[in-house]
């Protein structure tokens, strides 16, 4: 459904380079090097306030490091145009935090923005949607506006729209902060699944039984941030 | 221009993304609208004025009166001088010496009409109907003073100047009036859009995130506003016309009521809603290019 | 008036929930800055129209001329008739038989200064001052063809009429204007006030849900767009201002150069950023309560 | 601190009578009734969409039972003004799901946002913020804006912001929804420690470990909403 910007399978699908961050004059992180393979799953945790959601904003180019760099296939997002950097958004499906919404489309508009925006023209969308809306369990709430879902529709909501285009990565920030704990096996199984039809996968939790539940099924790794660096979790968890 | 086209044309997917209802909407409907009723009527003072303007300049401008009293035997000669001068002066179209009845004509509302003319030695007059600014009455003056030192020449300037002066005042006020509207509107709608657009951060920023690219972004806000002063324009065009098409018969008769618009002037008002959706389309391109920039 | 006041005291904590910038702001002081301009420029444009109209109409209508032709015995006792009727006509003021000499400047442009005035049988002209609106033409040519029937009332009509009628026509025409502009001010701030709440709608969520009571809500938003208001309408105001006191020397002179402000005159401008407060005031409570119907 | 509406004990902080709740025409729940006590602690669990936060906003009147009624402290919500309502709310502090801010003003103008608008004089007022602040672990941020706040940090201020009225009554809606395990033990630490200080507690979330770890401190009581009944969930946890 969408042009790879590039198909070599050596290329990693995100990576980043001596990358530091701070916000004005506070460091976040620094040094961090991290390569993400196509196809692999990755999970994203540390305290509050450590650089996860800005993290996974400089995996797609809402923000630029402060140093080192942070490339997405290959190309540097330094180096994007904003063109590109709409293009190759269209390739990384991101689940937002605050799962930011067009407040006066329906929820099924709203999933369905990024094909709109990408003039894509999918065969099969409404069977697609369909079955996606299905899927996040939204069927009955897709002519409602954002405002009238629950805090967990919303996360359910961002998922659906994150993934209708099919992106080769997918970043999941916090994707089942709101919900339920079986909900957030299902959303685990969505990722797993969709991690096994090859794409890439980033999800950013505090939960550690999702981690745990996670590594029994699929071979993730963990990234943990911690004071100023990240680093590979292991089997402490 | 043809970007403007291609607006119109549109694109009814991008659209729905901004919002089609909302107090942004009617700010930018009704404050177009105004602001093309309120050019539309005055350009139509301007144009009134205008037209006034001239109209009393030819009534009061064309004709000038020389008068020739001398010696009853001089009487004929200067007059026959003034005659050659006034046929050589540039500025000086037609004369015509006015004979016994007319002059007892012009003398009718003081004397009445019996006035026993012919036992009066009276002056000569000759009507003299003017070109363009007419000749430069000192340059005459001195001519009449050398061949003809009993001829006046009077060009009614002295009636003349206030009234003139008074027309094109008037149309220098409504001119200056029709350019702070303009302004006025560009500022409104500059600002409206601007204001619509920032309450509207929210939209650019998930298309942003969803990974629409700026054009896109620009497009749909560009399209809707440019639309929507339209409509408003044309609405506010509309009413203005038939205000001014109305205003003889309600309010004035007499010179000034001839405040309205005559032939092809009916068709200037429709630059009005062209000129503010070129406006709105500017303002509305500035205002999201603006806007975008803070996202990334 | 006294909740005005209170306003301007203020409630400096409340003031902080209402975002002190962005283009609502802008929005608001920009068009009532602009409103207040044009209105100013209107108003002095009204005023001098208005007086401009009674000058004229004093310069125009305040005489009349009365001729008596008749054969030189029956003259002077005519002319004794009119005078008797003229005295006893209501609207005729002073009444003044012309002499000789003020006959012989009469028609002096005519037939210049040495018409031999002794030795024609001359009318009798009795210049006549008229109050108010002067008498009744009808009326006093009926009298006048039964006790005086060589005299002719000649009340300048033919020349007035259209002068008048252009000044009080310049006259109505601006203060419909000035309507317009009052009435385009006033949506213009009510909607940019609704379209600023709008964009705040969040700001009264959050205030609404931590406890503020309505009036608390209110008060800050009518504080702060009735201080922008009236902040952005002197600043027009006094623009305006600037403009009129520079037009007499800008573009015109003669008889409209008289467009300006004259005396106490000047004050009725500052009339134009209390309106616009009020205005502004009514328009945001307005808009206010609304928005607020919507939050539990 | 705060005039109490009510001082007698043995009135109800909240109370619903056999309230009922539809959006359109489909119904949340009916026939609820429930009373939480002065000082009592209670959790609201139950599915992602079943109602939780429209049950929260049944007790601070920011929505009517389409059927029964609602009290706090003996007074029926149906039957207050505006202003009684917004008078009521300065003793029920709300951690709202969505976090909501004045986004131009600094994260410590939110936090005391409740004392601007209820006019009141608190003495050590500044010594009250600043505790909190670092209790939140905010103190750091407290000139930021909200936006430039992380997820779990929005969470904390929004905590702060309902607790610095010292409120009798606290309705958390998933106050631990974004931050960390060891942040949310911190979070239920102050919950209790206000219990502790007489103050009815109502919190709902979706984390079970954290009612098990709360149910070893306080005798809390789990509210569980399943279909449109509401059940006192018992050993099970
Ligand atoms: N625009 C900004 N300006 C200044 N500081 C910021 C900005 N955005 C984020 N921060 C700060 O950077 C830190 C990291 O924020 P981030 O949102 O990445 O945290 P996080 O790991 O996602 O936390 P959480 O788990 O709570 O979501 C926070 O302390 C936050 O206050
Ligand atoms: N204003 C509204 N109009 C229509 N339906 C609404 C409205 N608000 C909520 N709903 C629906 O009511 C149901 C309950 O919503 P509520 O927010 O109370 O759920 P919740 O239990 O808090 O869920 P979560 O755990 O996901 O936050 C949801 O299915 C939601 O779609
Ligand atoms: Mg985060
Ligand atoms: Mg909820």
């Amino acid at each position: 459904m969408m042009q790879k910007q590039c198909d070599m399978n050596d290329v990693p699908a995100i990576e980043l380079h001596n990358a530091a961050m701070s916000y004005g004059g506070r460091t976040l992180f620094r040094d961090v090097g991290i390569t993400l393979a196509q196809g692999s799953f990755h999970f994203l945790t540390g305290p509050s306030g450590a650089g996860k959601t800005t993290l996974m904003k400089l995996c797609y180019g809402a923000l630029r490091p402060t140093e080192g760099r942070v490339s997405v296939f290959g190309e540097d997002t330094g180096h994007m145009s904003r063109d590109e950097i709409a293009r190759m958004r269209r390739n990384v499906g991101v689940v937002h935090q605050d799962c930011q919404f067009v407040d006066h489309l329906s929820v099924s508009e709203n999933v369905l923005l990024p094909v709109k925006v990408s003039g894509a023209v999918a065969e099969d969308l409404d069977a697609n949607l369909s079955e996606l809306m299905g899927w996040v369990g939204l069927t009955n709430l897709a002519d409602h506006r954002p405002a009238e879902l629950s805090g967990g529709e919303r996360q359910r909501a961002a998922l659906a729209r994150a993934v209708i285009l099919s992106p080769d990565v997918i970043l999941a920030d916090e994707p089942t902060g709101n919900v339920d704990w079986e909900m957030s096996l299902k959303i685990l199984n969505l990722l797993i699944e969709l991690n096994r039809l090859g794409k890439t996968v980033l999800c950013a939790t505090h939960d550690m039984s999702l981690i745990r539940q996670a590594k029994t099924r699929v071979s993730a790794r963990v990234l943990r941030l911690r004071g100023t660096s990240i680093e590979l979790a292991g089997a402490e968890l | 221009m043809n970007k403007l086209l291609d607006l119109l044309r549109g694109d009814t997917e991008a659209d729905r993304v901004v919002p089609p209802t909302g107090f942004t909407v009617l700010l930018t409907l009704a404050s177009s609208a105004a602001m093309a009723f309120l050019a539309v009527f005055v350009l139509a003072l301007a144009l009134s004025a205008g037209r006034q303007a001239s109209a009393w300049e030819d009534a009061l401008s064309d004709t000038a009166t020389v008068r020739i009293s001398a010696p009853a035997d001089e009487l004929e000669a200067q007059a026959n001088a003034v005659e050659t001068i006034l046929a050589q002066t540039p500025g000086v179209g037609a004369t015509h010496r006015l004979t016994a009845d007319e002059q007892a004509q012009l003398l009718a509302p003081w004397f009445g009409e019996e006035l026993p003319l012919d036992t009066l030695r009276l002056p000569i007059l000759i009507e003299v109907s003017l070109d363009g600014e007419g000749p430069d009455p000192q340059g005459l003056r001195q001519r009449f003073a050398a061949e003809a030192p009993g001829a006046v020449f009077d060009d009614h300037g002295r009636w003349r100047a206030p009234m003139i002066d008074a027309a094109s005042g008037l149309k220098t006020i409504s001119l200056i009036a029709l350019l702070l509207i303009v302004a006025v509107t560009g500022v409104t709608i500059a600002l409206a859009a601007s204001a619509a657009l920032a309450a509207n951060g929210q939209v650019i920023d998930v298309l942003r995130l969803v990974g629409a690219e700026d054009s896109y972004i620009t497009r749909a806000f560009v399209r809707r506003f440019t639309l929507r002063t339209l409509i408003g324009a044309i609405g506010g065009t509309v009413v203005g016309l038939i205000a001014v098409a109305l205003i003889p018969n309600v309010s004035l008769d007499g010179a000034v009521s001839d405040v309205g618009l005559r032939g092809f002037e009916w068709l200037l008002p429709f630059l009005v809603p062209v000129g503010a959706a070129m406006l709105a389309f500017g303002a509305t391109r500035f205002a999201a290019t603006r806007r975008l920039a803070e996202v990334s």
